[in-house]
């Protein structure tokens, strides 16, 4: 097993899958980077540096950098898609999706169904989301529960570069539009990668941790903020059981339902204001399913309902803080 | 322009097809029996069969919310449209879609759409794949007069210029679109070729109620395009004989203005007066023709209303290949 | 009182407002129908019928029609809301949000948050919702939790032809963007509406029945048939309370919560999928805040995590059915 | 062109702020003490002054994520702006925005914005309600060579055509968006101005780098719009002398182009040499101004580095007037 970071992890699992498949191509805006300058291509293999080498390896037929049109972006994704292919779109920002909602959802996620299920569209789409760079509140949003929300999308979010590299080879080898997210906030993760072929299935969430006391479930970032909670509360003898999501759809019901039968307290993490959230989508569906089990109400720690801002000071009360998670779980144990 | 008898008969057979199955809708939907918005295609046969007879199965059109008259010139079972159309089970997408979204990927029509404008990206990407794939195929997008405001479709025609690829964007200028004027809705006094063309593309005009000049300046494009000419629009002067949907009351027409449409810019009537004074086929083999479609639209029309309706259980099928 | 249905209660309501403040326009596609053509203008009133008569009365300067371009509507509805009018911009079909969701969401959303509230965006979008026509996958969807989602919006869902005018009057002499929801399968619901001036405060909702047997909370279409399943209910001595949120964004969370304090037992009806859905909203939210009132697990009655279907049967199974808001109250009384 | 020594002045001194607002900036940055995105307009400031000197507080402008210069020619106060990029409590907007969201209402500056294309359909409404209030005021989008190529620009467009209001798009084409360039993005081989034209309206070009020619040029459009003419557009051919954001490595430079650039391009340079030759200012007196402007500059900075940061149990405040 190879070390290395997500970043690396994205790349090398691009580079490995195109090699093996040619029906794979990437598009997006500076993707490659100098198109049209006097500096020449592959400038800058990529805004996150997630698609360097890419170029320079597979041709302009195979690594496009496009106009600044998302829409189209996103729509000619959908068509080859269609006709064939196996994109690989990048929305630079997931905020993107408010310029390109409609080839998400009413299009991509929608022909199967539409066409009375003789089409596939195995498109995937990377999109950059997250706050933590103080990038304010068009370019920090984790839009993972709209595409939750959307019939015939996936939506994925890797956390670890073992699941990034397993998450996107299994995307590139399904036949389903993919969303899958990229924390700006984690791209320099490390960790180890499996050799060769790693798929990761869909809807089977990582058990981070096994503590029994009280239920954690969340995704992207908030893992790792979770992990900080749990050392602090593990110090005071209190485990938790740490539920990363890895997809939200399709989502692992079994994993969380499982865990809150054992712990009957349910915190979920969610970097996103409170309204129609995954963070009440899990909760919902806890309460739902495993009521009997529930010894305390559902704990949603969320942003509030406010647009994300920009200095570090706001930017950092708006986000799920460790502290403010570790006391979730508290209160969730305090209930009787 | 020469064309065989054969190919004569065939691009009328498929405009006599789409005008009878749309004649055919446009009775069948007082009867209640036919659910949904329906936009009618008729008037536009021309324009669809003009640029779809120089198209096989490899080459894609994406389409419209009118869509049904793409779907039939380019290949699509009319029966299995029609039960699709009547919302059934075994219509060509098991009464999911309905008219605004039939598609046949088997006959590279890659989908009707409800969404104003959603096609045109779409067929910039399987442009793509098509250029990919070097075996000189093209990609269409079908749009309206209403449609080529819309900024997809722009965004569409500017990335199929910079990425090269052989898109061709078909605009179906029917002067209409819903209740508004294209005189008003394109700030270019109508003029939808030359917008294209300032994208830097080359763009043709024909009038799209003439099979023939449809034809053959297709062609001409597609000569272009299959060269490695780069992306190329054509704006088709055309007009739709129908409200926009069924049950539109049409107050925007002018005092005699279907009349005169019918009367002068009827594609079928062109055809069969074209045809007729050059000699180039005795009538009488289209009316063969027009009884022939005149059986196979009945038959169409009687098998789906006899046909079984959708299972409700099977709603939430078909969402994924795997979930 | 007069007697007249929504759509007339819409019409008035604009056209009495547009009397009382200059600075109220309208505009979308087809709002006056014919520019441009040998018909001439106002041939249609909108294609929901919920304008005409305003183009005679206000002039082209305050009423206008445009081309398709929903970015641009609902864009320039921002601008203009900016620069001092209050814009109603109407979409046509509310699924069309997927062509202009960033105007709406990054833009007239956060203007006021990013611009250290400092502005107003008093604009009022009109987003014509919901199944019921057979109008298929792109046509037919109740996009009300996305936008609900959204701080920065508020989300307004009439369901009678009182509330309607209330309502809207309340929109329009707000100072924050509305996104105001017309269901159009309810714009021929018949009632009596309030003379004069007559304003419904956002937030505060409609208790429709009062029953103490088991709480429904639900908006827009749901709320009739819910009432279908009341009558059922009623008849086998089952007395439901029966809100009807009228607003989801703001959310009068006590109406809510003071009906679960007595029943114990909730039902939400959403007309949406079901993740991330307002169902699971108002379920995490009572799960979270009335879990000791609660007796039974809270049933959410949605359509499948499936698009919209087109052919009646196929619809009619999609979307819930007074059957199914009986069979889930139900259920929530049968757990013990 | 006849202007006075004040306005000369004045434009001088606009530019200068901008200048050295953005090379203070430049240099902050390295600190780390600044978050966030933060794009520089430095070589671009006779766009932004030359159009924005046409304009009064009444005036609209919407601006994009390279907004600063845009702000400081509409007026906006220089240390508040500071302030708001450090993020600071007493920021133009609380700290809430940053660099990318800045906005002034009393000065008629709408905000800049992070999505790119989005100010344009904003600016139709604005000249849409500036149209109704008949009091001869404008609305003027700023887009970028890139933002040209999104469909909210391209529906604005023609928008703007169909409703015949007084807005102004202006393209700054710097060449490049973010990495990629013009010649490449563009697919009318970077003519943005014909481009305008086809969607009907009026187009002019000018040499953005030129105080002289931008604000004549603008002189022109601005008759014609406010005289009736409807909406205009304008490109200016400018530069942008620092990456695309700071931290950018430039690898799509050509060799020596930004020295090139520097020498030859730089707006303040040819302002002076301008008024030199032509003897219409002594230049010592712009050597005060840029002392003032330096002046100004420092206190901006030192008092937004010592200014209190927001308060956290603020964050979900101003969300809405009433909620
Ligand atoms: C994005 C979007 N906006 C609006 C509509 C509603 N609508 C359906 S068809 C149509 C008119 C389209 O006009 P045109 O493109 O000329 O096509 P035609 O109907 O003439 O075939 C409109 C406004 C839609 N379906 N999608
Ligand atoms: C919708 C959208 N797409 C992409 C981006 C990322 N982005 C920010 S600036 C930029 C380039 C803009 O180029 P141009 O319009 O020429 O403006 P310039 O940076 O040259 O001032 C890009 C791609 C964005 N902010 N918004
Ligand atoms: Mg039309
Ligand atoms: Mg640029």
């Amino acid at each position: 097993m190879a070390v290395m970071n997500i970043r690396e992890a994205i790349t090398r699992t691009l580079a490995a899958e195109m090699e093996r498949d040619e029906s794979i191509i990437v598009l997006g805006e500076d993707v490659v980077g100098g198109a049209g300058t006097a500096g020449g291509q592959e400038a800058i293999g990529g805004i996150w540096g997630t698609t360097p080498g890419l170029f320079a390896k597979f041709g302009p037929d195979r690594v496009i950098d496009t106009p600044i049109s998302e829409s189209a972006i996103v729509g000619a994704a959908a068509g080859a898609a269609l006709a064939g292919k196996r994109p690989v779109a990048e929305l630079m920002f997931a905020d993107f999706v408010g310029v390109s909602l409609d080839q998400l959802w009413n299009q991509m996620g929608k022909f199967r169904y539409m066409f009375g299920g003789k089409t596939r569209c195995p498109a995937v789409v990377r999109l950059i989301y997250g706050a933590g760079m103080n990038a304010a509140a068009q370019h920090s949003q984790s839009v993972y529960a709209m595409m939750t929300a959307m019939p015939g999308l996936k939506t994925v979010l890797p956390t670890t570069p073992a699941d990034a590299k397993g998450l996107l080879t299994e995307a590139l080898r399904g036949d389903d539009p993919v969303m899958f997210f990229e924390h700006k906030a984690l791209y320099g993760v490390k960790g180890e990668v499996p050799d060769g072929d790693h798929r990761q299935r869909f809807g089977e969430a990582r058990m981070v941790r096994e503590g029994g006391d009280v239920t954690i479930v969340t995704c992207g970032r908030m893992v790792s903020f979770s992990e900080k909670a749990c050392d602090k509360l593990n110090a005071d003898g209190i485990g938790v059981d740490l539920i990363d999501l890895r997809t939200t759809s399709p989502l692992d019901e079994e994993a969380i339902l499982d865990s809150v039968e054992q712990t009957g307290r349910l915190v979920v993490v969610d970097e996103s204001p409170p309204r129609c959230s995954l963070a009440s989508d899990i909760a919902s569906i806890v309460a739902a399913k495993a009521f009997s089990s529930l010894k305390a109400p559902p704990q949603m720690v969320t942003g509030p309902h406010a647009p994300i801002p920009f200095a570090r000071e706001l930017e950092r009360a708006w986000v799920p803080s460790p502290g403010k998670i570790e006391n979730a779980v508290r209160q969730a144990l305090a209930y009787r | 322009m020469q064309m065989s008898r054969d190919e004569l008969i065939g691009a009328y057979r498929r405009m006599a097809t789409i005008r009878q199955f749309e004649m055919r809708l446009h009775d069948e939907i007082k009867s209640g029996e036919i659910a949904g918005f329906t936009h009618l295609y008729c008037g536009q046969e021309a324009a669809a069969v003009g640029v779809c007879d120089h198209l096989d199965d490899d080459d894609y059109i994406v389409s419209t919310h009118r869509g049904h008259g793409h779907c039939i010139a380019k290949g699509c079972d009319v029966k299995g449209m029609m039960k699709e159309i009547y919302g059934r089970r075994d219509g060509l997408c098991k009464g999911r879609g309905g008219s605004m979204h039939i598609a046949d990927l088997s006959k590279g029509m890659l989908g009707a759409n409800g969404i104003v404008g959603a096609g045109a990206p779409q067929a910039v990407g399987a442009a793509l794949s098509a250029k990919l794939d070097r075996k000189g195929k093209v990609a269409i997008a079908f749009s309206g007069d209403g449609a080529c405001n819309q900024g997809t479709t722009f965004e569409a025609m500017n990335m199929a210029v910079v990425l090269k690829v052989p898109a061709i964007f078909v605009f179906e200028n029917n002067h209409y679109s819903e209740h508004t004027g294209v005189d008003y809705a394109v700030g270019t006094n109508r003029d939808i070729a030359s917008r294209a063309e300032a994208f830097g593309m080359k763009a043709w005009r024909a009038n799209g109620c003439d099979y023939f000049d449809t034809y053959s300046t297709m062609r001409e494009l597609l000569d272009h395009v299959r060269g490695g000419g780069g992306p190329a629009a054509i704006e088709l002067d055309t007009e739709r004989f129908y409200g926009h949907f069924e049950g539109d009351p049409q107050r925007y027409r002018g005092p005699g203005e279907l009349d005169r449409l019918w009367a002068e810019r009827d594609c079928l009537k062109n055809f069969r007066a074209r045809v007729g004074e050059g000699g180039l086929l005795d009538l009488a083999e289209l009316d063969r023709v027009d009884a022939e479609v005149s059986q196979l639209i009945d038959e169409a029309t009687s098998e789906a209303r006899a046909a079984p309706p959708p299972d409700p259980a099977h709603v939430a099928e078909d969402v994924y290949v795997e979930y």
